[in-house]
Protein backbone atom coordinates (compact mmCIF):
# COMPACT_ATOMS: atom_id res chain seq x y z
CA UNK A 1 0.00 0.00 0.00
CA UNK A 2 1.83 3.12 -1.55
CA UNK A 3 -0.54 6.97 -0.58
CA UNK A 4 0.51 10.48 -0.59
CA UNK A 5 -2.06 12.29 1.86
CA UNK A 6 -2.79 15.62 2.98
CA UNK A 7 -4.25 14.51 6.19
CA UNK A 8 -2.41 13.36 9.03
CA UNK A 9 -1.15 9.34 9.02
CA UNK A 10 -3.04 6.97 11.11
CA UNK A 11 -0.62 4.67 12.88
CA UNK A 12 -3.45 2.23 13.71
CA UNK A 13 -4.93 1.88 10.29
CA UNK A 14 -1.49 1.35 9.04
CA UNK A 15 -1.03 -1.49 11.52
CA UNK A 16 -3.89 -3.71 10.94
CA UNK A 17 -3.50 -3.24 7.54
CA UNK A 18 0.12 -4.78 8.15
CA UNK A 19 -0.75 -7.85 10.34
CA UNK A 20 -1.55 -10.90 8.62
CA UNK A 21 -1.13 -14.71 10.13
CA UNK A 22 1.88 -15.12 8.96
CA UNK A 23 3.81 -12.44 9.89
CA UNK A 24 5.93 -12.65 12.53
CA UNK A 25 7.75 -9.32 12.52
CA UNK A 26 6.13 -5.83 11.71
CA UNK A 27 9.04 -3.32 11.49
CA UNK A 28 7.71 0.00 11.58
CA UNK A 29 9.06 3.43 10.97
CA UNK A 30 7.69 6.98 11.34
CA UNK A 31 9.53 10.03 10.17
CA UNK A 32 8.49 12.80 12.75
CA UNK A 33 8.98 17.10 12.23
CA UNK A 34 11.65 17.73 14.64
CA UNK A 35 11.55 21.26 16.39
CA UNK A 36 15.68 22.44 14.86
CA UNK A 37 17.86 21.29 12.29
CA UNK A 38 21.27 22.21 13.15
CA UNK A 39 20.14 24.17 16.30
CA UNK A 40 17.96 26.96 14.39
CA UNK A 41 14.53 26.14 15.73
CA UNK A 42 11.87 24.93 13.16
CA UNK A 43 8.28 26.67 13.40
CA UNK A 44 6.82 24.42 10.91
CA UNK A 45 7.48 22.25 7.66
CA UNK A 46 6.15 22.74 4.40
CA UNK A 47 5.75 19.71 2.38
CA UNK A 48 5.00 19.48 -1.78
CA UNK A 49 5.36 16.69 -4.10
CA UNK A 50 5.18 15.97 -7.79
CA UNK A 51 2.14 13.68 -7.22
CA UNK A 52 1.53 10.95 -9.83
CA UNK A 53 5.44 10.76 -9.76
CA UNK A 54 5.76 10.57 -6.15
CA UNK A 55 3.40 8.08 -6.39
CA UNK A 56 5.01 5.91 -8.92
CA UNK A 57 8.35 6.47 -7.12
CA UNK A 58 7.45 4.84 -3.76
CA UNK A 59 5.83 2.11 -5.79
CA UNK A 60 8.83 1.02 -7.40
CA UNK A 61 10.62 1.36 -4.61
CA UNK A 62 8.10 -1.15 -2.68
CA UNK A 63 8.32 -3.24 -5.76
CA UNK A 64 12.13 -3.58 -5.74
CA UNK A 65 11.88 -4.29 -1.71
CA UNK A 66 9.79 -6.82 -2.72
CA UNK A 67 11.99 -8.30 -5.11
CA UNK A 68 15.35 -8.35 -2.29
CA UNK A 69 12.60 -9.36 1.03
CA UNK A 70 10.05 -11.61 1.57
CA UNK A 71 7.60 -9.05 2.66
CA UNK A 72 4.38 -10.02 3.42
CA UNK A 73 2.85 -7.15 3.40
CA UNK A 74 3.65 -3.36 3.41
CA UNK A 75 2.85 0.11 3.84
CA UNK A 76 3.75 3.76 2.71
CA UNK A 77 2.50 6.66 3.75
CA UNK A 78 4.20 9.86 2.71
CA UNK A 79 2.31 13.42 3.85
CA UNK A 80 2.04 16.10 1.78
CA UNK A 81 1.38 20.13 2.86
CA UNK A 82 1.98 21.87 6.39
CA UNK A 83 3.38 19.74 8.90
CA UNK A 84 3.56 20.98 12.74
CA UNK A 85 6.59 19.98 14.84
CA UNK A 86 6.01 16.80 16.42
CA UNK A 87 3.30 15.40 13.12
CA UNK A 88 4.23 12.36 10.94
CA UNK A 89 5.39 13.37 7.71
CA UNK A 90 6.20 9.36 6.27
CA UNK A 91 5.24 5.94 7.89
CA UNK A 92 7.59 2.88 6.27
CA UNK A 93 5.89 -0.45 7.68
CA UNK A 94 6.81 -4.18 6.37
CA UNK A 95 5.36 -7.10 7.93
CA UNK A 96 7.57 -10.63 7.41
CA UNK A 97 8.07 -13.68 8.96
CA UNK A 98 11.17 -13.19 10.78
CA UNK A 99 12.32 -10.06 12.13
CA UNK A 100 15.90 -9.52 10.00
CA UNK A 101 14.16 -8.87 6.82
CA UNK A 102 11.58 -6.41 7.91
CA UNK A 103 14.42 -4.29 9.57
CA UNK A 104 16.22 -4.09 5.88
CA UNK A 105 13.26 -3.21 3.95
CA UNK A 106 11.91 -1.11 5.96
CA UNK A 107 15.51 0.88 6.00
CA UNK A 108 16.14 0.26 2.47
CA UNK A 109 12.54 1.91 1.42
CA UNK A 110 13.16 4.89 3.91
CA UNK A 111 16.69 5.45 2.63
CA UNK A 112 15.68 5.56 -0.52
CA UNK A 113 12.78 7.33 -0.84
CA UNK A 114 14.80 9.95 0.52
CA UNK A 115 17.12 9.74 -2.51
CA UNK A 116 14.57 9.28 -5.65
CA UNK A 117 11.10 10.58 -4.83
CA UNK A 118 9.74 13.56 -5.95
CA UNK A 119 8.99 15.49 -2.65
CA UNK A 120 10.30 18.28 -1.81
CA UNK A 121 10.50 19.95 2.03
CA UNK A 122 10.96 23.48 3.03
CA UNK A 123 11.93 24.27 6.85
CA UNK A 124 10.26 27.41 7.98
CA UNK A 125 12.14 29.15 10.55
CA UNK A 126 11.37 32.02 13.26
CA UNK A 127 13.58 33.88 11.09
CA UNK A 128 13.24 32.53 7.33
CA UNK A 129 12.79 29.59 5.55
CA UNK A 130 14.92 26.94 3.00
CA UNK A 131 13.73 24.15 0.93
CA UNK A 132 16.16 21.15 2.58
CA UNK A 133 18.97 19.86 0.55
CA UNK A 134 18.40 22.05 -2.62
CA UNK A 135 21.85 24.22 -2.58
CA UNK A 136 25.22 22.91 -2.57
CA UNK B 1 11.16 25.33 -36.52
CA UNK B 2 10.58 25.91 -32.90
CA UNK B 3 8.17 24.40 -30.53
CA UNK B 4 7.30 25.82 -27.09
CA UNK B 5 7.09 22.88 -24.91
CA UNK B 6 5.78 23.28 -20.80
CA UNK B 7 7.84 22.36 -18.06
CA UNK B 8 5.85 21.83 -14.14
CA UNK B 9 8.27 23.48 -11.67
CA UNK B 10 8.53 22.57 -8.06
CA UNK B 11 10.09 22.94 -4.71
CA UNK B 12 13.11 26.06 -4.48
CA UNK B 13 12.65 26.35 -8.75
CA UNK B 14 8.61 27.23 -8.24
CA UNK B 15 10.20 29.30 -5.86
CA UNK B 16 13.27 30.95 -8.07
CA UNK B 17 11.21 31.40 -11.01
CA UNK B 18 7.73 32.57 -9.37
CA UNK B 19 6.01 30.25 -11.23
CA UNK B 20 4.52 26.24 -10.83
CA UNK B 21 5.15 25.87 -14.86
CA UNK B 22 7.32 27.72 -17.07
CA UNK B 23 6.85 27.64 -21.10
CA UNK B 24 10.47 27.11 -22.72
CA UNK B 25 11.33 27.52 -26.61
CA UNK B 26 13.21 24.47 -28.17
CA UNK B 27 13.76 23.08 -31.78
CA UNK B 28 12.43 20.21 -33.03
CA UNK B 29 13.69 16.97 -31.64
CA UNK B 30 15.64 18.55 -28.64
CA UNK B 31 16.98 16.65 -26.15
CA UNK B 32 16.31 16.66 -22.12
CA UNK B 33 20.12 18.27 -21.99
CA UNK B 34 18.73 21.20 -24.89
CA UNK B 35 16.01 21.83 -22.21
CA UNK B 36 18.23 22.16 -19.34
CA UNK B 37 20.77 24.77 -21.45
CA UNK B 38 17.51 26.58 -21.79
CA UNK B 39 16.28 26.89 -18.42
CA UNK B 40 19.45 27.88 -17.60
CA UNK B 41 20.06 31.06 -20.03
CA UNK B 42 15.91 31.89 -18.84
CA UNK B 43 16.61 31.94 -15.37
CA UNK B 44 20.01 32.07 -14.08
CA UNK B 45 19.07 31.71 -11.04
CA UNK B 46 18.74 27.90 -11.22
CA UNK B 47 22.52 27.73 -11.36
CA UNK B 48 22.73 27.90 -7.41
CA UNK B 49 20.71 24.57 -7.19
CA UNK B 50 22.73 21.78 -6.27
CA UNK B 51 21.50 19.38 -9.28
CA UNK B 52 18.42 19.55 -11.97
CA UNK B 53 17.11 16.59 -13.19
CA UNK B 54 14.60 16.70 -15.60
CA UNK B 55 11.14 13.98 -15.53
CA UNK B 56 9.10 13.01 -18.41
CA UNK B 57 5.93 11.39 -17.99
CA UNK B 58 6.37 11.37 -14.63
CA UNK B 59 9.92 8.97 -15.05
CA UNK B 60 13.22 10.47 -14.92
CA UNK B 61 14.84 11.07 -18.37
CA UNK B 62 18.41 10.72 -19.72
CA UNK B 63 20.42 13.44 -20.86
CA UNK B 64 20.31 12.84 -24.28
CA UNK B 65 16.51 11.93 -24.15
CA UNK B 66 14.18 13.34 -27.45
CA UNK B 67 11.51 15.50 -26.06
CA UNK B 68 7.80 15.58 -27.77
CA UNK B 69 5.65 18.38 -27.44
CA UNK B 70 3.00 16.37 -26.00
CA UNK B 71 5.32 15.17 -22.80
CA UNK B 72 4.75 15.96 -19.17
CA UNK B 73 7.61 17.85 -18.35
CA UNK B 74 9.09 18.56 -14.79
CA UNK B 75 12.00 20.14 -13.37
CA UNK B 76 13.28 18.33 -10.58
CA UNK B 77 15.64 20.16 -7.87
CA UNK B 78 17.26 17.97 -5.08
CA UNK B 79 14.23 16.35 -3.57
CA UNK B 80 13.59 15.93 0.60
CA UNK B 81 11.36 13.93 1.70
CA UNK B 82 10.68 11.37 4.23
CA UNK C 1 10.03 2.77 29.75
CA UNK C 2 10.66 -1.05 30.57
CA UNK C 3 7.59 -3.59 31.11
CA UNK C 4 6.54 -7.44 31.42
CA UNK C 5 2.79 -7.23 31.05
CA UNK C 6 0.12 -9.78 30.63
CA UNK C 7 -2.35 -7.59 29.40
CA UNK C 8 -2.33 -6.72 25.47
CA UNK C 9 0.04 -4.44 24.14
CA UNK C 10 -1.39 -0.92 23.41
CA UNK C 11 0.91 0.63 20.57
CA UNK C 12 -1.26 3.96 20.40
CA UNK C 13 0.41 4.95 24.00
CA UNK C 14 3.75 3.32 23.61
CA UNK C 15 3.95 5.70 20.70
CA UNK C 16 2.77 8.90 22.34
CA UNK C 17 5.32 8.14 25.07
CA UNK C 18 8.05 8.24 22.59
CA UNK C 19 7.44 11.33 20.81
CA UNK C 20 9.58 14.45 21.70
CA UNK C 21 9.58 17.84 20.24
CA UNK C 22 13.60 16.75 19.21
CA UNK C 23 12.78 13.28 17.74
CA UNK C 24 13.15 13.38 13.92
CA UNK C 25 12.54 9.50 14.05
CA UNK C 26 10.95 6.32 15.44
CA UNK C 27 11.24 3.01 15.13
CA UNK C 28 9.44 0.80 16.08
CA UNK C 29 9.46 -3.47 16.36
CA UNK C 30 6.57 -5.60 17.29
CA UNK C 31 7.15 -9.08 17.68
CA UNK C 32 3.81 -10.94 16.57
CA UNK C 33 2.29 -14.69 16.86
CA UNK C 34 2.89 -16.38 13.85
CA UNK C 35 0.40 -19.27 12.74
CA UNK C 36 3.54 -21.32 11.78
CA UNK C 37 7.03 -22.79 12.52
CA UNK C 38 8.74 -24.79 10.26
CA UNK C 39 5.60 -25.19 8.49
CA UNK C 40 3.87 -26.86 11.55
CA UNK C 41 0.79 -24.83 12.90
CA UNK C 42 0.87 -23.05 15.94
CA UNK C 43 -2.28 -23.00 17.84
CA UNK C 44 -1.14 -20.69 20.93
CA UNK C 45 2.31 -19.37 22.42
CA UNK C 46 2.61 -19.16 26.18
CA UNK C 47 5.10 -16.87 27.67
CA UNK C 48 7.11 -17.59 30.41
CA UNK C 49 9.07 -15.13 32.69
CA UNK C 50 11.31 -14.79 35.99
CA UNK C 51 9.54 -11.77 36.14
CA UNK C 52 12.21 -9.73 38.73
CA UNK C 53 15.35 -11.23 36.26
CA UNK C 54 13.37 -10.10 33.06
CA UNK C 55 12.81 -6.92 34.16
CA UNK C 56 16.32 -6.14 35.10
CA UNK C 57 17.73 -7.56 31.94
CA UNK C 58 15.93 -5.83 29.91
CA UNK C 59 16.48 -2.73 31.42
CA UNK C 60 20.64 -3.43 31.52
CA UNK C 61 19.88 -3.54 27.52
CA UNK C 62 18.37 -0.46 27.43
CA UNK C 63 21.04 1.01 29.06
CA UNK C 64 23.69 -0.44 27.18
CA UNK C 65 21.72 1.09 24.29
CA UNK C 66 21.66 4.60 25.33
CA UNK C 67 25.16 4.39 25.93
CA UNK C 68 25.73 3.20 21.88
CA UNK C 69 22.98 5.87 20.52
CA UNK C 70 21.92 8.59 21.34
CA UNK C 71 18.62 7.72 22.15
CA UNK C 72 15.69 10.49 23.36
CA UNK C 73 12.76 8.09 24.17
CA UNK C 74 12.54 4.10 24.06
CA UNK C 75 9.92 1.49 25.17
CA UNK C 76 10.18 -2.19 25.47
CA UNK C 77 7.34 -3.44 26.30
CA UNK C 78 7.22 -8.04 26.65
CA UNK C 79 4.26 -9.54 27.13
CA UNK C 80 3.91 -13.06 29.38
CA UNK C 81 0.96 -15.49 29.13
CA UNK C 82 -1.15 -17.17 26.43
CA UNK C 83 -1.13 -15.41 23.39
CA UNK C 84 -3.26 -16.05 20.21
CA UNK C 85 -1.75 -15.52 16.33
CA UNK C 86 -1.37 -12.81 15.70
CA UNK C 87 -0.94 -10.52 19.20
CA UNK C 88 1.66 -8.72 19.68
CA UNK C 89 4.63 -10.93 21.84
CA UNK C 90 6.78 -7.85 22.58
CA UNK C 91 7.22 -3.80 21.40
CA UNK C 92 10.30 -2.17 21.03
CA UNK C 93 10.29 1.31 20.20
CA UNK C 94 13.67 3.89 19.74
CA UNK C 95 12.85 7.71 19.51
CA UNK C 96 16.29 9.56 17.68
CA UNK C 97 16.92 12.88 16.05
CA UNK C 98 18.07 11.01 13.19
CA UNK C 99 17.29 7.17 11.72
CA UNK C 100 20.24 5.14 11.51
CA UNK C 101 20.42 5.64 15.39
CA UNK C 102 17.05 4.44 15.17
CA UNK C 103 17.11 1.47 13.55
CA UNK C 104 20.43 0.30 14.91
CA UNK C 105 19.46 0.95 18.55
CA UNK C 106 16.09 -1.03 17.92
CA UNK C 107 17.57 -3.88 16.17
CA UNK C 108 20.35 -4.15 19.16
CA UNK C 109 17.41 -4.36 21.82
CA UNK C 110 15.73 -7.06 20.33
CA UNK C 111 18.35 -8.93 19.14
CA UNK C 112 19.84 -8.89 22.64
CA UNK C 113 16.65 -9.41 24.52
CA UNK C 114 16.24 -12.35 22.64
CA UNK C 115 19.94 -14.08 23.61
CA UNK C 116 19.76 -12.86 27.33
CA UNK C 117 16.75 -12.56 29.19
CA UNK C 118 14.79 -15.52 31.14
CA UNK C 119 11.35 -15.34 29.15
CA UNK C 120 10.44 -19.08 27.72
CA UNK C 121 8.14 -19.47 25.05
CA UNK C 122 6.18 -22.69 24.73
CA UNK C 123 4.59 -22.89 21.20
CA UNK C 124 0.81 -25.30 21.17
CA UNK C 125 0.94 -26.82 18.32
CA UNK C 126 -2.55 -28.47 17.20
CA UNK C 127 -0.47 -31.96 17.84
CA UNK C 128 1.54 -31.16 20.89
CA UNK C 129 3.64 -28.54 22.44
CA UNK C 130 7.68 -27.40 22.75
CA UNK C 131 9.42 -25.36 24.54
CA UNK C 132 11.36 -23.03 22.09
CA UNK C 133 14.82 -23.32 21.53
CA UNK C 134 15.38 -25.67 24.83
CA UNK C 135 16.72 -28.67 22.90
CA UNK C 136 20.23 -29.08 20.84
CA UNK D 1 27.35 -29.52 56.70
CA UNK D 2 25.26 -29.40 54.35
CA UNK D 3 22.38 -26.93 53.95
CA UNK D 4 19.24 -27.26 51.31
CA UNK D 5 18.97 -24.57 48.65
CA UNK D 6 15.79 -24.24 46.76
CA UNK D 7 16.11 -23.58 43.38
CA UNK D 8 13.24 -21.74 41.16
CA UNK D 9 12.43 -23.09 37.83
CA UNK D 10 11.08 -21.99 34.70
CA UNK D 11 9.63 -23.70 31.07
CA UNK D 12 10.56 -26.92 30.40
CA UNK D 13 13.21 -27.26 33.40
CA UNK D 14 9.55 -26.73 35.64
CA UNK D 15 7.59 -28.68 33.05
CA UNK D 16 10.25 -31.56 32.67
CA UNK D 17 10.57 -31.66 36.77
CA UNK D 18 6.85 -31.00 37.33
CA UNK D 19 7.67 -28.10 39.73
CA UNK D 20 8.48 -24.59 40.12
CA UNK D 21 10.98 -25.04 42.76
CA UNK D 22 13.52 -27.76 44.12
CA UNK D 23 15.21 -28.26 46.75
CA UNK D 24 18.61 -29.10 46.45
CA UNK D 25 21.53 -30.46 49.13
CA UNK D 26 24.83 -28.59 49.06
CA UNK D 27 27.95 -28.41 51.25
CA UNK D 28 28.86 -25.29 52.63
CA UNK D 29 30.90 -23.26 50.45
CA UNK D 30 29.16 -25.13 47.38
CA UNK D 31 29.91 -22.93 43.83
CA UNK D 32 27.27 -22.73 40.72
CA UNK D 33 29.47 -25.74 39.31
CA UNK D 34 28.32 -27.61 41.88
CA UNK D 35 24.77 -26.61 42.60
CA UNK D 36 24.43 -28.00 38.62
CA UNK D 37 25.63 -30.65 39.15
CA UNK D 38 23.79 -32.02 41.75
CA UNK D 39 20.74 -30.63 39.68
CA UNK D 40 22.41 -33.24 36.95
CA UNK D 41 22.37 -36.20 39.71
CA UNK D 42 18.62 -35.21 41.28
CA UNK D 43 17.01 -34.82 37.59
CA UNK D 44 19.27 -36.71 34.61
CA UNK D 45 16.36 -35.33 32.14
CA UNK D 46 18.03 -31.94 32.31
CA UNK D 47 20.89 -33.28 29.99
CA UNK D 48 18.83 -32.78 26.96
CA UNK D 49 18.26 -29.25 27.92
CA UNK D 50 21.06 -27.45 25.31
CA UNK D 51 22.26 -25.25 28.02
CA UNK D 52 21.54 -24.39 31.79
CA UNK D 53 22.63 -21.31 33.44
CA UNK D 54 22.26 -20.51 37.18
CA UNK D 55 21.00 -16.65 38.48
CA UNK D 56 22.09 -15.86 41.79
CA UNK D 57 19.93 -12.51 43.09
CA UNK D 58 18.28 -11.95 39.66
CA UNK D 59 21.92 -11.89 37.98
CA UNK D 60 23.78 -14.84 35.72
CA UNK D 61 26.64 -16.41 37.83
CA UNK D 62 29.49 -17.15 36.69
CA UNK D 63 30.31 -21.29 37.56
CA UNK D 64 33.06 -20.39 40.19
CA UNK D 65 30.33 -18.45 41.97
CA UNK D 66 30.06 -19.65 46.15
CA UNK D 67 26.15 -19.92 46.85
CA UNK D 68 24.14 -18.96 50.03
CA UNK D 69 21.90 -20.25 51.76
CA UNK D 70 19.68 -17.10 51.53
CA UNK D 71 20.51 -16.40 47.76
CA UNK D 72 17.31 -16.50 46.09
CA UNK D 73 18.84 -19.14 43.06
CA UNK D 74 16.92 -19.95 39.77
CA UNK D 75 17.88 -22.31 37.23
CA UNK D 76 18.05 -20.75 33.26
CA UNK D 77 17.16 -22.58 30.61
CA UNK D 78 17.93 -21.67 27.19
CA UNK D 79 15.76 -18.42 26.79
CA UNK D 80 13.22 -17.60 24.17
CA UNK D 81 11.64 -14.40 24.32
CA UNK D 82 10.98 -11.99 22.18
Amino acid sequence: MVTLIAEPIDVTSALNYLQSEQAGAIDLFLGVVRDNTQERPVDRLEYEAYDRMAVSEMQKIADQARQQWPILRYAIIHRKGTLQIGEMAVLIGVATAHRADAFDACRYIIDTIKKTVPIWKKEVFTNGEEWVNAHP
Amino acid sequence: MDSSISVLLFGITRDLTGQSAVSVSLHKNASVADLLAQLHQQFPALMNIRSLLIAVNGEYAETNQVLSPTDEIALIPPVSGG
